[in-house]
């Protein structure tokens, strides 16, 4: 901990960044919530705890924080293939943002100032669903057909369409989205359960070989709908079909931008 | 506000047989938006045409919707006819309630009610059109010719004489495709190396031809006026500036015993060789495979023996990119792998043949220096038993189409054979005689009258051998299925035409359809015949299908023709259905956001990016930019694009999407 | 589109295909050509190639009251743009996957690959979809979805 | 009016039916996973009781996240016809409502009654009896205290229900509305005799003056950095709008086909970077900040002015719901602060 609060100082201090996103101590002992680090002496409130769990590659993006001038950012596995993944779709240039990669323990910490060295540190920590998220996963698998519809059915009926999801999403990136795209209208705006079911399936389909698992997206949706579970599966697939997994490099390729002449299709008549 | 009309066609009996076509038009009108419907009789006539661009004028319309044919027919009629009248082309869509409706279905309300829901979808369509103009692309005036057969060297010849330069890629170390191997042709007789080789030295001579043997095509990129090739150069191991074609190096060669592809085995060649003495170029090449050098290090007499040290062991394989604006593919057939026909015996007894071994044994520079003589013992046959269509016509063994060529050979063959042994039998098992050509049919009575050939009218069941004695076992149906047994000294099979080896392959690379046998598809088998359905690639040529000389000849002269066509003018117009990125108004000037996705996923290497200023010069944002002189139009960017910033022309998100509200 | 056997009251599925201009339009032509007759539920939209059909359209076409969806183009290897249908088929992949999991019936999205050569088997590939969403009935779970969660 | 009674908690499941019997629909707090969500319920036995509040609120009652206006048929050439069916919402009994969101309601009335009555609005509420459960327990979000209410404040509430024991609730019948409910099953009240209220409330502490805050937050309007700071972590997605039971904002759409369409008022969030946005690109709340310090304002500053309330009314859903974190009180907290320094 000392070691990040330390870099962080060292950066800011040296006029390398001008600001770093990290994690302090949020509302309640659960939580905890994203600091904007500009002061060296902030550095003191940035904790680094199993309650820092955001995916802070969301901030890199947003206009208000690019502001501050260049930045570092405290990240994790998951942030560091987010962070790559953006890297690969041209939304971040090498060089532009310094990671503070910490290890999967949450202990160390390394200075990651290139993609190079960042696409090292993620290529050392493997990258797929936990035997939880398997084990979920199957079980909706498992149920007959009528059954996922009517799970699917019951999520979506709470979805209010505040887009929470998509906001915390870093891969919800687009300027504008396609449910704001009103010609055509190809997504009612309204949260009915047409709506909701076509929002929910582009979404995940609009993540599909890109998706990170963060989780983000589940943690953000306050009506508590498990919709990473979309995107989970989509990965699953990616990776079961053509070897995709999203985030790996920075040169990565879009597994829907590529394809393999025997790519399987046994479905296909 | 749209004002659309409608125009039904009955087609004469072909849709309104089966089409309410009253009801539709009926229907029509009650379409928000459709201030004009009407059906005739035939509405692509002149009369029908009119009353289009009548109600153009007098209607206003915005739009118009021809309900007829499919639109490969007649959309370019229907449009022509919208812009003689001032509507835009582009806002003319045709809804095909022919091919995919009236003929398709019994006359029922079902249909009718299909009808009505195809040309409403088309209204909703064409409403959202956009008035288009064409695109004009420049065109490369350079033609790359595949195959330098017969086909391949008249179509390279013409294009070449009309001043257009054209690069001809031949796989084989000379051109001459099987042309070059015939004895004589029908039906004049005239030898084929005769009336072969000037034109093969003319192509060698002609400035605007640049010949590649021993090349194939590695790649073929691009579109219409505008292609890169990629040619590979197989490593000749010798060098093509240096080597006279003196021949010391092949004379003295020791590997001699390897058979000779162009004798079609019958001959041999050595491991340095030229397939022939007429060759063009007339420069050796390795058979690596088969050079004791490369197979075991040792030898390099062709080294040693070479004046001009021309033989270059450690060449390579070499790729040259040639920018192209048109296409012929040329590259011929192949004979049927005789594997088909275990029971003919072919490669147990020596003594079967195929028909291409016996232009072999007949040909003047062939192996037996034109006598006729069988393979096993070197004798002159007494009895030799044709026996046609063997593969041809046959769907349950063989192929089941016609080759044409096999008929007239087969009679040119018994033909050139009774020329040479007087006294000889030649027996012709077939079963029709298709002679359909000029002077054709003359020619196979002349075999019959003149030269005693004996036609039985019958398939051959099994070909044996009995005390060293070859029997064909066969019937004669004209005598009411009789059995026959005739015992030959030589038989050979009329083996059917295929396409070549690797046609498929090729075909991928030129992006063109093939049909089932592997032979390309022509774009309109009637009206388009050396067309394919990829633009600025054209075929001539058995590689189409199987066809005779003057027929390759006709179709190779056609083929240059269309490309002489393509080459008249400075730049083709192209249709603008092509894609585009938004834009909108600052500060977001495009809903683009730069990912880029859509770059990587484009075939054609169209999308680039721009970058959008400010007045300063700053870069305000980087968006994808279409190339629409690259753009094809295949929309792929378009359904990977997530915030739908980028469109095709033509089938616009919008479009796509009201025909579906349509339905 | 009104397709209900009027004459029988019988279910009659609504169809919506869409295909690639090059192949199985031409395909389509061709059973045209022939006089192959074969079930009338589909109503044909026409693109320039599997690439560009998005997955939205499928959506849409349910939306809209389709019972069952056919999308088709140029074999592999045949594609008029080269490699268009190789895209499209990573995107089915991955999209039949998710239909699948958010419990849409995939028995109704039929992909199929139709060459320009292949009249016949466009006819049958249109009689055998017909016959199979006719066995599994109106698609009302989707159709359901209409009006539903508005107050 | 007031009256208050005693109910035994398991008399509510007779209430219930009595209630559904009725033909009033009742909507109650369900569990779903760590939260409580209000959904229709057949029978008590499915209401949970047990959350500090619920994620969503109830306001859903009587301001659906997704209500039809109006309803139309295309004819002969797309002419329009209109359903000219009588608006006629459900008769809808909302139980379990905290006493702050009960409150929420007139603050919502004086929206959608305040130039154009809204006659969806109105008519909604005119059909929604509430049943609100007092809070005995609260959670480090609540600040209903601050802001005017109280654990067991009895304002919107048609009926008031405090768990005076394991067993038993005080009930007070505060409108006819509430009579009307009593009416159902009038044997199931029992005379309160000497229950109090107060002993089983929760205790929530006054985090700030808000009185002194509607004088302060308005200095802070031109102090950028200050909303700045305070947006730094904001997403921009609409949850507090859309959990929170005051904020009426709300979009309409036309969703139509071939055949007819329906137009549809849908919940808005002022957190949105679209929600502000002009067709000619130029965006007046162009940053997040001014979005947030337009949430702030309205609730605090703007509602005062105009409505003479406050639009908050300290449920905390907003703090609890906001995916990053965002905390109102401890923001609100900082604007009183800044604003007392000028």
């Amino acid at each position: 901990m000392e070691e990040l609060k330390n870099k962080v100082r060292e950066l800011l201090k040296a006029g390398t960044v001008q600001a770093v996103i990290g994690y302090r101590a949020g509302s309640d002992e659960k939580t905890a919530r994203v600091a904007f680090v500009r002061q060296p002496d902030e550095a003191d409130g940035l904790i680094l705890d199993p309650r820092c769990t955001d995916n802070l590659a969301v901030y890199l993006l947003k206009p208000e924080v690019k502001l501050l001038g260049k930045l570092a950012i405290v990240a994790r596995p998951t942030t560091a293939r987010t962070i790559l993944q953006l890297a690969s779709e041209n939304q971040l240039a090498d060089g532009q943002v310094i990671v503070l990669g910490v290890s999967a323990d949450g202990k160390a910490v390394v200075e990651l100032a290139s993609f190079e060295a960042l696409e090292k540190f993620v290529g050392q920590v493997p990258a797929g669903l936990t035997e939880e998220e398997k084990v979920l996963l199957a079980k909706i698998e498992g149920m007959s057909r009528e059954e996922r519809w009517a799970f699917w059915q019951s999520e979506f009926a709470r979805c209010i369409k505040c887009y929470a999801c998509r906001a915390a999403c870093p891969m919800c990136y687009c300027s504008r989205c396609i449910v704001e795209s009103n010609q055509p209208q190809w997504i009612p705006v309204s949260p009915h359960d047409e709506g909701n079911l076509e929002w929910h399936l582009v979404r995940a389909m609009h993540l599909a070989g890109r998706c990170l698992n963060c989780g983000f997206c589940a943690k953000a949706c306050p009506m508590g709908i498990p919709l990473n579970l979309l995107t989970q599966r989509l990965a699953e697939e990616a990776k079961a079909a053509f070897g995709a997994v999203a985030g790996g490099s920075a040169t990565g390729e879009y597994a829907l931008s590529m394809f393999k002449a025997d790519d399987k299709e046994g479905f296909i008549r | 506000m749209a004002r659309i009309g409608v125009f039904v066609c009955h087609c004469g009996e072909n849709i309104a047989g089966t089409v309410d076509c009253p009801k539709v038009v009926e229907s029509m009108m009650h379409i928000p938006g459709v201030v004009h419907a009407v059906d005739y009789k035939y509405m692509c006539s002149d009369p029908g045409q009119r009353m289009v661009r009548d109600a153009i004028r007098e209607h206003k319309l915005t739009g118009v919707v021809v309900a007829a044919c499919s639109p490969r027919m007649h959309e370019p009629t229907f449009r022509r006819a919208c812009a003689e009248a001032g509507l835009n082309p582009f806002l003319c869509e045709i809804s095909n309630i022919r091919e995919h409706c009236s003929w398709v279905h019994e006359k029922s309300e079902a249909t009718t009610q299909k009808a009505i829901d195809l040309v409403r979808v088309m209204v909703e369509k064409v409403k959202r059109n956009r008035e288009l103009q064409p695109i004009s692309v420049p065109v490369t005036k350079t033609a790359l010719v595949l195959g330098g057969g017969i086909a391949g060297i008249q179509a390279a010849l013409d294009i070449a004489n009309c001043g257009h330069k054209v690069v001809l890629v031949e796989r084989e170390p000379s051109i001459g495709g099987h042309m070059a191997q015939l004895s004589e042709t029908f039906p004049t007789l005239d030898c084929s190396q005769c009336i072969m080789t000037p034109r093969m030295v003319e192509v060698a001579q002609n400035e605007n031809i640049t010949l590649y043997t021993y090349s194939e095509l590695e790649s073929l990129d691009g579109f219409i006026g505008n292609f890169k090739a990629k040619i590979r150069m197989k490593a000749r191991s010798v060098d093509m500036n240096l080597c006279t074609g003196c021949g010391s190096c092949y004379q003295k060669c020791p590997q001699k015993k390897i058979p000779s592809e162009f004798n079609t085995g019958l001959g041999t060649r050595t491991a340095i060789y030229t397939p022939f003495l007429q060759a063009v170029p007339n420069k050796p090449v390795i058979d690596r495979d088969n050079c004791l050098y490369f197979k075991k290090g040792v030898c390099k007499l062709c080294e040693k023996v070479c004046p001009t040290k021309a033989i270059k062991y450690d060449q390579q394989d070499e790729i040259v990119e040639v920018d192209v604006g048109a296409v012929v593919v040329a590259t011929g057939y192949n004979v049927l792998n005789t594997g088909f026909f275990p029971e003919y015996g072919y490669g147990k007894y020596k003594d079967v043949i195929t028909g291409l071994q016996f232009e072999r044994l007949a040909s003047a520079s062939g192996p037996t220096s034109g006598e006729i003589r069988r393979p096993s013992d070197g004798k002159v046959p007494e009895t030799v038993v044709f026996v046609a269509c063997s593969g041809s016509r046959d769907p349950a063994k063989g192929l089941p189409y016609c080759s044409k060529v096999c008929c007239m050979y087969t009679a040119k063959h018994a033909m050139l054979y009774k020329h040479k042994m007087h006294e000889g039998k030649a027996y012709i098992f077939y079963m029709d005689i298709r002679a359909g050509g000029k002077m054709y049919e003359e020619f196979v009575r002349r075999a019959v009258e003149e030269d005693g050939v004996n036609y039985v009218r019958g398939r051959v069941s099994r070909i044996y051998e009995e005390d060293g004695q070859l029997v064909v076992k066969g019937a004669d149906t004209l005598l009411g299925g009789m059995p026959l047994e005739i015992k030959a000294d030589l038989v050979v099979l009329a083996t059917a035409m295929v396409a070549s080896p690797g046609a498929e392959e090729l075909a991928q690379k030129l992006h063109v359809s093939y049909d089932a046998y592997k032979f390309i598809s022509e774009a309109h088998p009637k009206l388009r015949p050396v067309e394919t359905n990829t633009a600025g690639v054209f075929v001539a040529g058995a590689c189409q299908a199987p066809k005779d000389i003057p027929e390759t000849v006709a179709q190779a002269s056609g083929a240059a023709s269309k490309v002489l066509q393509l080459f008249s003018k400075p730049e083709l117009m192209r249709e603008p259905v092509v894609a585009v990125v938004n834009r909108t108004a600052p500060p977001l000037f495009s809903t683009c956001v730069g990912c880029f996705l859509c770059e990587k996923a484009c075939p054609y290497q169209a999308i680039g990016r721009e970058e959008i200023k400010a007045r300063d010069g700053k870069v305000l944002k980087v968006v994808a930019k279409v190339n629409a002189g690259l753009c094809q139009g295949c929309g792929t960017c378009v359904a990977l694009c997530r915030s739908k910033s980028i469109d095709l022309q033509g089938f616009t998100n919008e479009q796509i999407f009201a025909e579906i509200m349509a339905l | 589109m009104e397709n209900d056997n009027k004459a029988t009251g019988a279910f009659e599925p609504k169809l919506v295909a869409f295909v690639c201009n090059w192949c199985t339009y031409v395909g389509a032509d061709l059973a045209g050509t022939s006089r192959l007759k074969y079930a009338s539920n589909v109503r044909v939209i026409r693109l320039p190639c599997t690439g560009r059909i998005d997955f939205m359209l499928i959506l849409k076409a349910f939306a809209q009251g389709m019972d069952g969806v056919i999308v088709s183009g140029c074999h592999p290897g045949d594609c008029h743009y080269t490699v268009g249908n190789y895209h499209a088929r990573r995107r089915w992949i991955l999209f039949r996957s998710l239909l699948d999991f958010a419990g849409i019936d995939v028995r109704r999205v039929h992909f199929a690959w139709v060459s320009a050569a292949e009249g016949a088997k466009w006819a049958d590939l249109v009689n055998k979809v017909s016959g199979e969403v006719r066995e599994l009935g109106p698609y009302k779970e989707y159709q359901g979805l209409a009006g539903k969660g508005i107050a | 009016m007031a009256e208050t009674r005693l109910i035994r908690k398991d008399a509510l499941t007779k209430l219930f039916e009595k209630t559904r019997q009725s033909g009033r629909r009742i909507l109650a707090p369900k569990a779903k996973g760590e939260q409580a969500f209000f959904e229709e319920v057949t029978s008590f036995g499915e209401v949970c009781l047990d959350h500090v509040q619920t994620r969503s609120s109830a306001k859903e009652a009587v301001f659906p996240k997704c209500e039809a206006l109006l309803r139309y048929k295309f004819g002969d050439k797309g002419a329009v016809s209109y359903d000219e069916k009588p608006f006629e919402p459900p008769v809808t009994v909302v139980f379990g409502t905290r006493p702050c969101d009960a409150r929420s309601l007139a603050a919502l009335r004086a929206v959608f009654n305040w130039d154009t009555p809204d006659k969806f609005y109105l008519e909604r509420e005119a059909r929604t009896t509430i049943i609100s459960v007092s809070c005995t327990k609260a959670d480090s979000d609540c600040f209903c205290t601050s802001v005017g209410g109280g654990p067991g404040d009895t304002a919107g509430s048609d009926i008031l229900l405090t768990p005076v024991s394991d067993k038993e609730y005080l009930a007070e019948i505060l409108t006819e509305k509430g009579q009307a409910i009593v009416a159902l099953a009038p044997e199931l009240f029992a005379t309160a005799g000497g229950a109090q209220k107060e002993p089983h409330l929760a205790k929530v502490a006054v985090q700030f003056d808000v009185n002194e805050l509607a004088k302060t937050i308005p200095v802070t309007f031109n102090d950028e950095k200050v909303w700045q700071e305070q947006s730094l972590a904001c997403l921009g997605c609409g949850t507090c709008a859309y959990v929170c039971p005051t904020c009426a904002c709300f979009d309409i759409q036309d969703e139509a086909n071939r055949q007819g369409g329906v137009r549809l008022r849908c919940w808005d969030s002022c957190g949105f970077s679209l929600f502000t946005l002009h067709t000619s690109g130029h965006n007046p709340r162009h940053v997040q900040s001014q979005r947030w310090r337009q949430r702030v304002m309205h609730k605090f500053s703007y509602y005062l002015e105009r409505q003479g309330m406050l639009g908050c009314v300290g449920c905390g859903r907003c703090s609890r719901a906001c995916p990053v974190d965002m905390n109102l009180v401890e923001h609100l907290k900082e604007l009183a602060l800044h604003g007392r320094n000028g």
